[in-house]
């Protein structure tokens, strides 16, 4: 019976959204090797990590805010925004760059918290806020730079964007790899973890519990700011420069990792993990079609029927 | 015999459940028929096979003969199976009309919505319920009681041969009782055939011819009501007697006199004026008919709801509670009347949902939580009340209602907190755990801990209550000494008499 | 950078109410356009006219919608830069028909248009390939690193094919697209490095996407060049330090707008003849002559 | 008693989200009357209206879709695809502008299928199937035209996107107006619009109705997709060519329409007009800005801010 019992588990296992997203970046991986000879040579591996980065930072806040149940459109803004006062921290304040990546990312932490504030506490749909928020911190960061991108940032900054750790793993990836580490023990060993996976499933049942909602459903959308704060340094850092327009479109992006990576849209059910999937998934998408020399709008129509296909495949295999 | 429906040899299982064990049985045209069980006995998924709703595993039903299989609802509703599901099925957002209508909209001769015919037949369908309320209003503002009615209204608003009711009674007190009553003998005059699922062995005795008994999947027997006790009937369920569900009251109370709790003039939209004490080791039984606010005072009490004007002593001391979180600090949790919105995240496992209100209590120093001293605690719950599922790792959304029920119960007593307000504690449960729950809850007073039961099962409220408060209308209408309450007394309270 | 401050004797227009000058933008997220915004407000004020401009973000309807707007706020003079030559007829004819004068700057509109003050886009490809060729010294793999397909990168890219045909040496290996845009040209550029180890050169349409494939050029220590046109400040710095920035053709921005409003306000003060199309020069910039270069 | 009541709901009309759109509407509508001199022109007006079309036609089809619980993110894209179809069959194929409409709203209506299929029938998330489809008509735009615009279209054919009727009403607004009011139809006279309300306010006791839920599901979808092909045709005509690029971000727009509108984004709850007065709200706020002066960057953050405080004060105002 245990024994049953076990190899049901683990056939079950199979059928988690997050495991057939791993099936589906296996089997991309293996295609684009075969086609392509550079791909899983050390400098691309190195390089699709290195181009996730952002995209995977963004979606780790992005998942703690799908999981209560929210959205968070403003991500791609907030990004640019804290990006851009980041260098002008350091370019007109003189600013050495640990202080100025500080304030960027305290900055991201007020502007999520805000989002959260009315999402929370004045139960406007985050839809929204976000929404609105996503206009305002974009105006914000071109008023601030007056449109220009903000250059001429100390060399040492480049180390975020573009150094190697022990010479070889990028930095934005060791980045990247440090917040899904702390984002998991957040999740899966924290009462915190608990509150926003309960909210995303009943809300009500969760206050009633004594649990102080509101402040909870606050605070991802903070942890998603900060997020979007360290994304907007290594993006800064990477272009050596503070860009106004950077991170358009980047909010769909991240949301697509995060339900990707198996994460219910409606909230209550999900893996950090499987939003790293994800992230990966389409990194390794946009890199093989490029290594393949893909027409750019053949691209576009290839990576939609490639998610939708993905999706579907793993529906199909988690009815059976 | 002329039996409308056979069934044979019905079988259906879940992953990892199998809820139905070849069941075969038959029932008789015109008949009121019950289905009794333990909670998780398989009654409601047998009703959802027989209504179309699943299609069962292996096994098969004939219908006047003929043998029959629905793909959905609608086909079954066709033949001439409806059911009024134990799990209300209705939209919050749209009007009883709506709701009545749903699926089976009547058209002008344009296509377009006939809408005032649809108002009128509703209205006459209501009618015939005694039933009076506002059919403009969205759903969701309804209380449970009118919703309950919406869901039989939109049943027999359509020409049925059979009709299932699941445990139609678990949201109804009194009058409306009686009114569902005398519909049975009316709808069982004009030649319907009803299946009548209920925990309430009285109302059973009163009104069906006879009964079928199913545990753990499988088909007991069959008998006919007027010849069997109710002992008899509990013996088949349960395998084992129950002589008294009531645990006996202590002679004298140890706590007698310390006061524990005051409340003061709770006021809000749906209460007004509401004072009280509660003392320490006390069950404080609350009555009233559905509407009279006994949901509304005690949300007020622990700040789920705003209220204008509250005062709160705890022993002696002045409390502020402002929200739950507030109320538990204090000592006091609300176990909620309804599960499945307000008490339980379905999508989680059992595990995570006892621990939730303690999991900071489970926590490291490093708010790390602790999983060896969670599991310890969730496995001892589920073993004390005898809670029915394969592993803590079940998701509560896969449990009878019953099992449930007593996961709500076990989140909340965790929280060792000396107030505990029980609302609709046993509200579909199987006698024998409801057999558990009060011996559970007399344990607990017994300890020391002040419970406030809200039941709208009187004889629950008299059989458990130190103290009655009887409410009528959002005020406190009488409040009787438990040894001294009746039947009658409470009701003459609840439904507004003055002192006597 | 609104309403700008009209001097009391400043121009007046027929029936005696201050001359109001409308541009309306393709986009105000880059140096390029902020230095013609510069221009555009320096000029107006000089013959103290009331400014009202607008930023399309790329969207040819809210560039029409923008244009309505300044129709209604009583314009007499449109300067338009438009976000799709094809799309802004629509705005264009809506101007002309309020009495509007219609110049385009930096991009041709289809429509009623008075006149047209752009860059010689083809040049400038053409000058930015030839730099290349002569720098690679005939010989070698290059790469296109396009943009949005409107009429100037296409004829830019033109231009570029061009030059590299005149040297049978050079072969194209890759064109991919970097939307003009500094992060995603940079990503894009990885992957063309990886794609083609042995690439030589890159040529982008604009220095905004340059900058982009700068930055991973850099970050993969080859030896791969690059050329582009713009003449964007980053740009002229990079040149100058030596790095594998090597030319850039510049545009002249401010020119064109001093132009383009110069020929609108002859054409408001009577003139019967303008010319259609005043093509302005562009200039390629590398090590020897960047210094000191300002759009 | 019924006096009573009467007087209740009357009140409380004025709480409804719909009502604080419209007051909201005429707050901004009367501040800028006052401060421009130009805004209440006839002319004005009418511009207004017309510029408003696009997007409360798109968000007709985004309400449909929102009260059953989804989102449509492929409505700006589609848009531009069926707006691109419809001038390729005018120029290159020879169509008359009549026939190539046709054939471009038949498009839209077969793609909102397609989301509707995967969203209803394989049950992934309509967040991510309208996400995939976004990319995938913007690459078939793309690859249809090459990436040029289209243009040379007849002269007639600009009658839709430019022209008057009876001289003084903008065609875009009186398309919109019909739209709307076969909307209006569907949704609160025919079964299909109680089906799509109910849908989103229990889609488990929908079933158990025995209406065929997927059905109605899919064809929300189906209509969102025509409507942006009614909106593609306006948009070609009012740009005289097909654009490729047209669009981007038009989904976003619909959704503020919609929701400030008064449609709750869970679904189940809204109503159409309030989509109308939504979108009426946007078009005057963007306009009365430029009216203004209001510098571009500027505009975008009191945008924001804006929606944020309107859909605000709504809320303070429904909790009293
Ligand atoms: N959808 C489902 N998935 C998995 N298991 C299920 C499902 N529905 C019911 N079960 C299981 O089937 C068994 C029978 O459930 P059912 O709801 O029929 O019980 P019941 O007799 O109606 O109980 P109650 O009196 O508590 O309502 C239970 O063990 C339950 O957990
Ligand atoms: N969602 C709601 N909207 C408006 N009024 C409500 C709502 N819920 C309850 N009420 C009203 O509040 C009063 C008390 O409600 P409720 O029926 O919950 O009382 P109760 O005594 O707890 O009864 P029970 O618990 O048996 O349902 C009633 O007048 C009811 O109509
Ligand atoms: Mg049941
Ligand atoms: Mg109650």
């Amino acid at each position: 019976m245990n024994g049953l019992t076990m190899k049901r588990n683990y056939k079950e296992m199979f059928k988690t959204p997050e495991m057939l997203t791993l099936i589906g970046f296996f089997v991309l991986c293996i295609i684009f090797s075969v086609v392509s000879e550079e791909f899983l040579s050390l400098t691309n591996v190195s390089n699709i990590i290195r181009q996730v980065s952002i995209n995977g930072i963004l979606a780790v806040g992005m998942t703690f805010v799908i999981l209560t149940g929210g959205i968070d459109l403003s991500v791609g803004s907030v990004m640019a925004l804290t990006g851009t006062i980041m260098a002008g921290m350091m370019i007109n304040v003189g600013l050495p760059p640990f202080a100025a990546v500080l304030v960027g990312i305290i900055l991201g932490a007020v502007i999520g918290y805000i989002n959260g504030a009315f999402t929370a506490y004045a139960r406007i749909p985050a839809i929204i806020v976000t929404l609105a928020m996503m206009e305002i911190a974009r105006g914000a960061a071109l008023l601030y730079t007056g449109g220009y991108p903000l250059s001429g940032l100390p060399a040492s900054y480049s180390f975020i964007g573009q150094g190697y750790l022990f010479g070889v793993i990028p930095m934005p990836a060791v980045i990247m790899i440090i917040v899904f580490v702390v984002a998991y023990i957040i999740l899966n060993h924290l009462p915190l973890g608990r509150y926003i996976y309960a909210i995303g499933g009943n809300e009500e049942a969760v206050r009633l519990s004594g649990i102080k909602v509101k402040r909870i459903k606050a605070s991802v959308y903070l942890i998603s700011g900060i997020t979007a704060g360290i994304a907007g340094a290594i993006m800064s850092s990477r272009l050596s420069s503070g860009q106004p327009m950077a991170g358009e479109g980047y909010e769909l992006d991240a949301i697509a990792a995060v339900v990707l990576g198996g994460t219910s849209i409606a909230g209550g059910r999900g893996h950090i993990f499987g939003t790293l999937l994800g992230a990966l998934l389409l990194g390794v998408l946009s890199n093989g079609l490029n290594l393949l020399g893909v027409s750019p709008y053949v691209q576009r129509v290839l990576k939609g029927a490639i998610i939708i296909g993905a999706i579907y495949y793993s529906s199909i295999r988690q009815k059976d | 015999m002329d039996n409308i429906l056979v069934m044979k040899n019905i079988t259906k299982s879940f992953p990892g459940v199998t809820a139905l064990k070849g069941v075969s049985f038959n029932i008789r045209r015109g008949e009121v028929h019950a289905i009794v069980g333990e909670n998780g006995a398989g009654k409601s998924t047998l009703m959802k096979i027989l209504s179309g709703v699943y299609q069962p595993t292996s096994g098969e039903f004939f219908l006047d003969g003929r043998k029959v299989s629905f793909k959905d609802p609608k086909e079954a509703q066709l033949s001439g199976i409806s059911i009024i599901h134990q799990e209300f099925s209705l939209i919050p957002y749209l009007n009883s009309v709506e709701n009545i209508y749903l699926g089976r909209e009547i058209r002008k001769a344009n296509g377009l919505l006939d809408k005032k015919k649809m108002r009128e037949k509703a209205e006459e369908t209501l009618k015939r319920l005694n039933a009076d309320f506002d059919l403009n209003k969205p759903i969701a503002h309804l209380s449970v009681a009118n919703q309950q009615f919406i869901e039989i209204a939109k049943a027999i608003s359509i020409d049925t041969k059979v009709l299932i009711f699941d445990e139609p009674t678990a949201s109804l007190t009194g009058n409306e009782i009686n009114n569902l009553f005398k519909l049975i003998e009316t709808l069982k005059a004009d030649g319907v055939t009803i299946i009548y699922i209920s925990h309430h062995l009285d109302e059973i005795i009163h009104i069906c011819d006879r009964l079928t008994v199913l545990r753990d999947g499988e088909y007991v027997d069959t008998k006919d009501v007027a010849k069997c006790t109710k002992q008899e009937i509990v013996k088949m369920m349960v395998g084992r007697e129950i002589i008294n569900v009531f645990p006996e009251r202590p002679s004298h109370h140890q706590f007698r006199n310390e006061i524990r709790l005051q409340v003061k003039k709770i006021t809000n939209s749906n209460v007004s004026d509401i004072s009280f004490d509660l003392k320490k080791g006390e069950i404080l039984g609350v009555a009233g008919l559905v509407g009279s606010g006994r949901t509304e005072m005690v949300r007020a009490l622990v700040g789920a709801d705003p209220a204008e004007e509250k005062e709160v002593y705890i022993n002696g001391e002045k409390a502020t509670i402002k929200n739950p979180t507030d109320a538990l600090s204090h000592g006091i949790c609300l176990i909620p009347e309804s599960r499945k919105t307000q008490g339980l995240i379905l999508d989680m496992s059992i595990k995570k949902n006892i621990s939730l209100p303690i999991l900071n209590e489970l926590s490291n120093r490093l708010k790390i939580i602790n999983r060896k001293r969670e599991n310890n605690i969730v496995n001892k719950s589920i073993k004390d009340l005898l809670i029915k599922t394969p592993s803590s790792m079940q998701k509560a959304k896969n449990l009878s209602g019953g099992n449930q029920q007593k996961v709500v119960l076990a989140k909340w007593i965790n929280t060792d907190s000396n107030i505990l307000i029980f609302d609709e504690p046993t509200r579909g449960i199987d006698i024998g755990a409801k057999e558990e729950i009060y011996r559970l809850m007399r344990d607990l007073a017994d300890d020391g801990i002040s419970i406030i039961m809200i039941s709208s099962e009187l004889p629950e409220v008299l059989g458990m209550s130190d103290r009655v408060l009887v409410m009528y209308k959002g005020r406190v209408q009488a409040m009787l000494d438990g040894k001294e309450a009746t039947q009658e007394k409470v009701m003459h309270y609840a439904t507004g008499g003055v002192n006597q | 950078s609104n309403n700008g401050e009209g001097s009391e004797d400043g121009e007046t227009n027929a029936s005696g109410k201050q001359l109001k000058i409308g541009m309306s933008f393709q986009e105000m997220n880059n140096p390029y356009f902020i230095s013609m915004n510069e221009a555009f407000q320096e000029a107006a004020k000089s013959v103290g006219a009331e400014t009202i401009i607008a930023d399309a973000q790329h969207d040819v309807t809210k560039q029409i919608n923008d244009i309505d707007d300044m129709i209604q706020q009583g314009i007499d003079i449109l300067i338009i830069n438009p976000a799709d030559s094809e799309g802004a007829q629509a705005a264009v004819q809506a101007a002309h028909d309020a009495g509007v004068i219609v110049v385009a700057v930096d991009a041709q509109a289809e429509g009623p248009l008075d006149s047209f003050v752009g860059s010689k886009n083809y040049d400038a490809g053409y000058l930015a390939g030839q730099q290349m060729a002569e720098d690679l010294g005939g010989e070698g793999k290059v790469a296109i690193l396009d943009g949005i397909p409107v009429v100037p990168i296409l004829e830019r890219v033109e231009g570029f094919k061009d030059a590299i045909s005149e040297h049978p040496g050079i072969e194209i290996v890759d064109i991919q697209n970097g939307r003009q845009d500094r992060a995603e040209a940079m990503s894009v550029t990885e992957n063309m490095l990886q794609a083609n180890s042995d690439l030589d050169a890159i040529f982008s349409v604009n220095d905004e996407g340059a900058l982009g494939s700068l930055g991973a050029v850099e970050a993969s220590g080859k030896d791969v060049w690059i050329y582009s046109v713009d003449g964007h400040p980053e740009a002229v710095e990079a040149i100058l330090s030596d790095g594998p920035f090597k030319a850039t053709t510049a545009q002249f921005p401010r020119d064109q707008v001093r132009v383009g409003l110069g020929i609108a306000l002859a054409k408001y003060w009577g003139a019967e003849i303008v010319p259609d199309e005043i093509p302005i020069d562009v200039k390629l910039l590398n090590k020897e002559n960047a210094e000191g270069f300002t759009w």
